[in-house]
């Protein structure tokens, strides 16, 4: 089976991020003055094979653990992890 | 608490990083117990980091006058008077622990706090460079290491805009889980606009410009904060993200400043934010000061007061500003869409007193925070084993290689071989003068509008310091200066960087005072004093210390930007070697290489000879005589004279009667030694067959050994009968070294 | 000749910029990125840098600067306008350059020569080059690969707007060595009225033999003899 | 009132992504042989204040089409836009 999975993997919120002001100070500049805080975090899609959703999950998690993110400054999340048609 | 023998708990001293002795000594000094603010404050300031308390007797060995000297160590950074009214300001500084933790931010961080140092004293910084150690290149966390501190040390350098033109990296156990960071800042600047972080004027209004201020960087003291619990430290970030953007605003906006006759002082926040940088600025003045924290901006909600005097938020400023000119100051940071603050103001009552508003929260006399600094004297003891390991002999052992199998293997070690692929990833050029980019022994920058040039260098290899500590120390500096010398400079200054492992062991004391006496003399036998430096102490794992590991940072002076020298041969030119030869072996990149070890006794070293045989070459460059120049470092003459035919790109022809003695009389390791020991005070040049006579009379009349190897050209390194290897080969070795998988 | 200089927060390569102008002898000015003037500049560079830290996008924000307005302008009137670095990739999110710049294929920074092979002389950045001339110019960005969707290129193609293309030393196709990845190995563009280029590489570091090359001067002479040529071009002011 | 906005912004489909193939390599190097491709976007977290969620959304909408995205290679959905409580 083909899974998507799609994890989203931040700076964890006491990480001051740099970035987040700069398109907080960017986004006011161009007349956005409703806009009170921002921050920029990393979206990342697999595509993978597995028997099953469990197995599929299991291997994301433990893909976040070892790779995706940087335990000492992000957390991350697992948003959606769904058989998908292959797209060989 | 009011009573002074009434002693808090352990875990709170040792939060706070004091014995309890010095504890009391506070706690007298002041005639009543600190408040918990109040002991965050000395303990931050009786630190290593901060107050030096272990090294600061041992700095005091160390030369640090002369001719050229501006600025000595004390300031935020060194100077030097180059001449035509210029001067170069300049300092080294680790950032080893955070780089451990997290490589990137934790070597981008570093290279902000230096580049502060240097733009606070008024100086455009123009130049970085970063001595690297990582444990051996082959395991997956080193290299994970290695390209994050090198990208960490790229994304910053890149982003300000000033060019990282030089450094250094080795690769070594000692170093496995202790990785060093060194970054270096070179700053140029008029020396009449050259400022200085010394308060003055009762009454002047402080600024706090930049980065808003969180809980970084502030280390136990958990029981300051506002609950004890877990979450405290939660709450805490581990490391910091960089923000060169931030640093790079900010460093116009100051370099604007710098020299405004509305500017009294300039301090940049480092260890110890807030605390340190107002007692300081205020205690270098004379004066006192007086700080608010509910007038710093935050980042986080919640802050306690001891919070905000700890923190260590990146990317942060205190100005001292002529009464009544604050807004116009604060307006010339708005330019710079900069926010900044009055958060204080100067005193003339000799004390740091925090207020929280109407709260008071600390009130100290800067005399105890600076002065009262109760120095440490721990045990010194040369460590018992290093006498046997001295004993070995490195010729005994029986080279596995043939010659030209050994030159091959040293080029694509990963200490010797291309340092391309980490500063093909830096800006080396921004600024439009670096003439002498990255790749060869000291890197050369031009000042526009005159014929001044300036080279850098970084130098440090410990595998001779473990063996012996001073020596090694004294070759860090000799080599640093061979570096500059083969560039065509003059060595004119010195700053360094002193890691070590715990000071409290006696054999790690033992080996810092001995490595302190190394550069003392040779800094003085070389007339380069040292105008600045940092201490990186505790680099120990579970109970295992670093090698003794004291890089050496040096600038160098042209008279003339076009005697500048590069080892690269240029075909049909003779080749010399400059310098005494003698086989060996102790502590070479051969032995770690072919024996896996480190031992024997480390190379000589005669600092009347290293300084003749220095003299001699620029000599010879200004007269003139030598059109190539190159040290003999890592790999000896042969690795030398390769390095020379690569950067050329033309082989040689080498004849020497030594190397076919050894052979014929069926010497191996003796032609080893001579092929490959780091004997000191060597150069390889390259020369025009003219200029033959001239050399030898004045290597002869300077009582220097010079011979005459051979001949540039071909497509092959031959070494008389002994090696034999082609230029291609022996360039890709030395261009994969630090490849993955190289 | 006046040569207008901008500078917005992050931006590096201004003071080389201006430097370069003056080794070619001509008068540079800096362009405060919030102001709305172009203190009667005859051609506008926009430097390289890390222009708001390149954060969210390369050029992304510096794009909305009160300055880029008078820019556009100026542009739209025939005005001659020089992005470099990190200003081509301000041209492209301003779009007055198709296109954009993504990261290098080796997802690092790359500061080395390179070399540029003119391709089309038909330009005021240009017109003192011949086709075919290999310019060595280094480079110095981690976010310089060329992308567009293939009409696009095909039009550059067509209509000689690709102005400079990585090539070996020796002038051949750059294959593995390219720099970046960029497509058509594509290293600088021209709009379709010819009069603003864009161009990754950095000709201001490329002006004297003593940094190693001189051959980015030919970029500015050109600049200088078209100006003549139509008779300087009445700055914005 | 105050809302929080999740804004994905990722290459378009025919861009390629030198990142999203090293991750790929990375997480087969480690063992990962599941996984057949890799994406990497960005996830932008907004705060900002407005009337009402109708007001909200069309304020995000507007910072996507004028500031957030690179129509020329980039998408962008917005994955949520909630009231939230304030932060003050
Ligand atoms: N970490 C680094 N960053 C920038 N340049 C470096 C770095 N490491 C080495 N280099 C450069 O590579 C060249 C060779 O380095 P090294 O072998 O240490 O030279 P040497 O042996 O002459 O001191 C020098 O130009 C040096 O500045
Ligand atoms: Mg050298």
């Amino acid at each position: 089976m083909i899974y998507q999975a799609e994890v989203v993997v931040e700076l964890r919120p006491v990480i001051n991020d740099p970035q987040g002001l700069t398109v907080r100070d960017g986004l006011r500049a161009l007349g956005f003055a409703q806009v009170r805080a921002v921050r920029v975090g990393k979206v990342i899609r697999l595509e993978l094979e597995a028997a099953d959703d469990a197995e599929a999950r299991a291997g994301v998690v433990d893909m976040c653990e070892k790779l995706l993110r940087n335990p000492v400054i992000e957390d991350y999340t697992i948003e959606a992890v769904t058989a998908a048609e292959a797209v060989p | 608490m009011t009573d002074t023998s009434v002693i808090p708990p352990a875990h709170v001293l040792a939060e706070v990083a004091l014995t309890e002795s010095e504890y009391r000594l506070a706690g007298e000094s002041l005639g009543r117990a600190p408040n918990t603010v109040e002991l965050g404050i000395i303990g931050a300031l009786w630190s290593e980091h901060c107050g030096y308390k272990t090294s600061k007797p041992l700095l005091r060995r160390l030369p640090t006058t002369g001719p050229r000297v501006l600025q000595g160590p004390g300031e935020n950074a060194g100077a030097v008077d180059i001449g035509e009214g210029l001067a170069v300001v300049f300092k080294i500084e680790s950032h080893n622990h955070p780089s451990a933790v997290e490589p990137y931010q934790g070597a981008a961080t570093g290279v902000g706090g230096i580049l502060r140092d240097v733009f606070t004293m008024g100086a455009r910084p123009v130049a970085l460079l970063d001595s690297l150690r990582f444990g051996p290149l082959d395991e997956p966390h080193q290299r994970y290491l290695f390209d994050g501190v090198v990208a960490g040390i790229g994304g910053y350098g890149n982003c300000v805009g000033v060019p990282t033109v030089g450094g250094e990296v080795y690769f070594d156990e000692s170093y496995r889980h202790n990785c060093l960071v060194n970054a270096m800042c070179v700053g140029i600047i008029e020396r009449s606009r050259l400022t200085r972080a010394v308060a003055a004027g009762p009454g002047n209004p402080v600024l706090l410009v930049g980065a808003d201020t969180g809980r970084d960087g502030i280390h136990g003291a958990t029981f300051a904060s506002a609950e004890l619990d877990e979450a405290t430290e939660q709450r805490r970030p581990a490391v910091q993200v960089a923000n060169p953007f931030l640093e790079k605003c900010l460093m116009e906006a100051c370099l604007e400043l710098a020299g405004d006759p509305r500017i009294v002082a300039m301090q940049d926040l480092g260890a110890a934010g807030l605390t340190s940088s107002t007692a300081e600025l205020a205690a270098r003045g004379g004066c006192g000061i007086e700080i608010d924290v509910a007038c710093v901006a935050r980042r986080e909600r919640g802050m306690t007061p001891y919070e905000v005097m700890l923190s260590e938020s990146q990317e942060r400023m205190l100005l001292v500003v002529r009464r009544g000119d604050e807004q116009a100051v604060q307006q010339a940071f708005a330019r710079w869409d900069l926010h900044s603050d009055v958060i204080g103001t100067i005193t003339d009552t000799g004390r740091l007193v925090v207020r929280d508003g109407a709260l008071p929260v600390a009130d100290l006399p800067l005399r105890l925070l600076i002065d009262e600094v109760p120095l440490r004297h721990p045990l010194a003891k040369r460590p018992a084993g290093i006498d046997a390991v001295l004993a070995v002999d490195p010729l005994a052992q029986t080279p596995p290689w043939t010659p030209s199998d050994a030159l091959l293997r040293l080029l694509g070690s990963p200490n010797i071989g291309s340092r391309r692929p980490v500063f093909r990833t830096y800006d080396h050029q921004v600024g439009d003068d670096t003439v002498v980019p990255p790749g060869a022994d000291a890197a050369v920058l031009r000042i526009k509008g005159s014929r001044i040039g300036v080279a850098l260098t970084t130098d440090g290899n410990a595998r001779y310091g473990v063996l012996d500590p001073r020596r090694g120390a004294e070759i860090a500096v000799c080599e640093a200066a061979r570096n500059l010398v083969a560039s065509g400079a003059e060595p004119v200054a010195v700053t360094n960087c002193l890691n070590f492992g715990n000071p409290e062991k006696p054999e790690v004391f033992w080996q810092l005072s001995e490595a302190v006496d190394g550069i003392a003399a040779a800094c003085a036998a070389l007339g380069t004093p040292v105008v600045s430096g940092n201490v990186s102490l505790y680099n120990d794992t579970s109970g295992v210390s670093i090698d003794p590991t004291p890089v050496i940072g040096m600038v160098g002076r042209l008279d003339d930007i076009d005697q500048r020298r590069t080892p690269s041969f240029a075909p049909g030119h003779r080749i010399a070697l400059i310098g005494p030869t003698a086989a060996e072996l102790g502590g070479s990149e051969y032995q770690r290489l072919a024996h896996g070890c480190n031992a024997g006794p480390p190379p000589r070293l005669d600092l009347d000879l290293e300084k003749r045989v220095q003299a001699m070459v620029r000599a010879a460059i200004s007269g003139g005589l030598v059109e190539s120049v190159h040290d003999c470092a890592e790999g000896g003459v042969a690795v030398a004279v390769a390095e020379c035919c690569i950067a050329g790109g033309h082989g040689c022809e080498v004849e020497w009667s030594a190397l076919n003695d050894a052979s014929s009389r069926g010497l191996p390791s003796i032609l080893a030694g001579i092929l490959f020991g780091e004997t000191q005070s060597r150069f390889v040049v390259g020369f025009r067959e003219e200029a033959a006579m001239r050399l030898q009379a004045l290597a002869k009349a300077d009582e220097v050994p010079l011979i005459e190897l051979g001949t540039v050209g071909g497509d092959r390194i031959r070494f008389g009968g002994v090696i034999d290897v082609s230029l291609s080969d022996a360039a890709a070795a030395h261009e994969r070294a630090l490849l993955a998988h190289g | 000749m006046r040569f207008g200089v901008a500078v917005f927060p992050g931006t590096w390569s201004d003071r080389d910029c201006a430097h370069a102008v003056s080794l070619a002898g001509h008068e540079a000015v800096m362009l405060w990125h919030k102001e709305s003037h172009l203190g009667g500049a005859d051609c506008v560079i926009l430097p390289g840098g890390f222009s708001y830290g390149d954060h969210l996008r390369c050029g992304a924000i510096a794009r909305f600067a009160p300055l880029m307005n008078a820019v556009q302008e100026f542009a739209a009137r025939g005005g001659l306008v020089w992005g470099i670095c990190n200003g081509f990739q301000v041209l492209c999110e301003a779009h007055l350059l198709e296109g954009a710049l993504m990261r290098n294929v080796s997802l690092q920074f790359r500061c080395e020569p390179s070399w540029l092979r003119v391709e089309s002389a038909a330009t005021p950045f240009t017109a003192s080059c011949r086709v075919g001339d290999v310019l060595e110019v280094p480079v110095s960005h981690g976010e310089g690969r060329y992308v567009a969707d293939p009409q696009t290129l095909i039009d550059l193609e067509a209509e000689d707007r690709v102005v400079l293309r990585y090539v070996t030393r020796e002038g051949d196709p750059v294959g593995e060595q390219s720099p970046n990845g960029s497509m058509r190995d594509i290293a600088g563009i021209v709009n379709r009225q010819r009069n603003v280029l864009g161009m990754m590489p950095h000709p201001e570091r490329a002006c004297e033999p003593l940094l190693g090359s001189a051959d980015g001067m030919a970029l500015f002479r050109s600049v200088a003899v078209s100006l003549d040529r139509q008779g300087a071009f009445a700055g914005a002011g």
